[in-house]
């Protein structure tokens, strides 16, 4: 299940789905991001966050696939928000249930990090009086590329 | 995307501000690569010519991320972008 | 936070706690094991925990503290539950909120892999007719001690 | 812990099971370690015995795991019991 929408989500909501996924589940691992303030900028009041319709769908479920052939993964849940958001607010949420712990762990951590430096999404920090796109970090890439 | 003889390009983000252009067509000449469109781009000057390498730019054809060397059909869906930054 | 106890536990509660817990968080990473139908024995229709009480809350302690010192964390919650469980029911949980997404990661992976194999608990397996307990996993060893 | 001139011995799980006994005193004598401990009580024989190395017997005093070189002192409290399986 993947999704990418404007509205706030609740990790509560998505656990239960986690959950009920079948008598196998031994293990749910979630990851859920928010805004925080000490990014670029100081005094970050919020992000902007803009997307690729189409395309960030794909990238993520071809993720979760990937995913789901390295590990045992009986179900995994992303939700990524678009637009504004305010400090504090949730951005992202990766669940993913599994028979063993070591799995959930690696392929939540896995989509999370993969997500970071290949689905298009773009923020931008605001503050009291300006705004500014977000650079990518080299620590994700490499995050991502250890992976590989 | 389209079924005449043009190619979608589309730009997202900080690309999307600076150019002012969310979307523009282009025509499918043969043999043009996606490599060679953004050079052609990086010529319009001003904003535009930051396509010419002076900052990393993500290609996607079709909806998948692509090296430059790809080369373009008619119909084609291109986008450029900055690195991206979701999570 | 750390809690021994009987009942049943909400994540969701949990998850609340961990998300309140100030500005500077960015990155909540939580885990929950259940009981699974696939342990030593078949059939397992659920299991009985016992514990060290005293010692017990000590070395989770322990472990949170160790966590606390190898990376950003704002806040830990774990709870443990003892006495019978059905199958599926829910056993373990931790909860880590941080600044970063991977020091949230590694310290809930850390103490969860730790806490199964330091921290003074024991399982017995029981199906319709029998009871078993069970052995320590080699693997649950070696993935701890990946960590020293 | 006891103040007088006893050590309080615990057993968990399996153990506790095995041996009947979830808890037990002993004469604090001085020089004894855990190891010889677990090697008295081993001596009492029949489901005992095991404690002499059959199986791995994890050792606590005072509720902090411990090696079996560990002195007793009067008033510790120490506990055996299989490895944990918990989590």
């Amino acid at each position: 299940m993947i999704r990418v929408q404007q509205q706030d989500f609740d990790p509560a909501e998505e656990y239960r789905v986690l959950r009920d996924s079948g008598s196998g589940t031994g293990a749910i691992a979630t990851f859920t991001g928010l805004v925080r303030d000490s990014g670029d900028l100081k005094d970050v009041t919020g992000l902007f966050l803009e997307h690729y319709p189409g395309m960030t769908e794909q990238v993520i479920e071809g993720l979760v696939h990937e995913a789901s052939q390295r590990w045992d993964v009986r179900e995994a849940r992303v939700i990524h928000r678009v637009g504004f958001l305010a400090l504090a607010e949730q951005i992202v949420f990766v669940g993913v249930c599994s028979a063993h712990r070591g799995d959930a762990f690696a392929a939540c951590e896995f989509i999370m990090d993969a997500l970071k430096t290949s689905a298009p999404f773009w923020k931008k920090e605001i503050t009291g009086d300006s705004e500014h796109w977000v650079e990518q970090k080299a620590a994700d890439r490499d995050r991502s590329q250890s992976w590989e | 995307m389209s079924t005449d003889n043009t190619i979608t390009v589309k730009f997202f983000a900080r690309l999307r501000e600076e150019l002012d252009t969310a979307t523009l067509r282009v025509e499918a000449k043969p043999g043009l690569t996606a490599g060679q469109l953004l050079h052609d781009l990086a010529g319009r000057g001003g904003n535009w010519a930051q396509l010419d390498g002076a900052q990393p730019v993500m290609i996607a054809v079709n909806q998948v991320m692509t090296k430059p060397e790809k080369a373009l059909q008619p119909g084609d869906e291109v986008a450029f972008f900055p690195p991206v930054t979701g999570g």
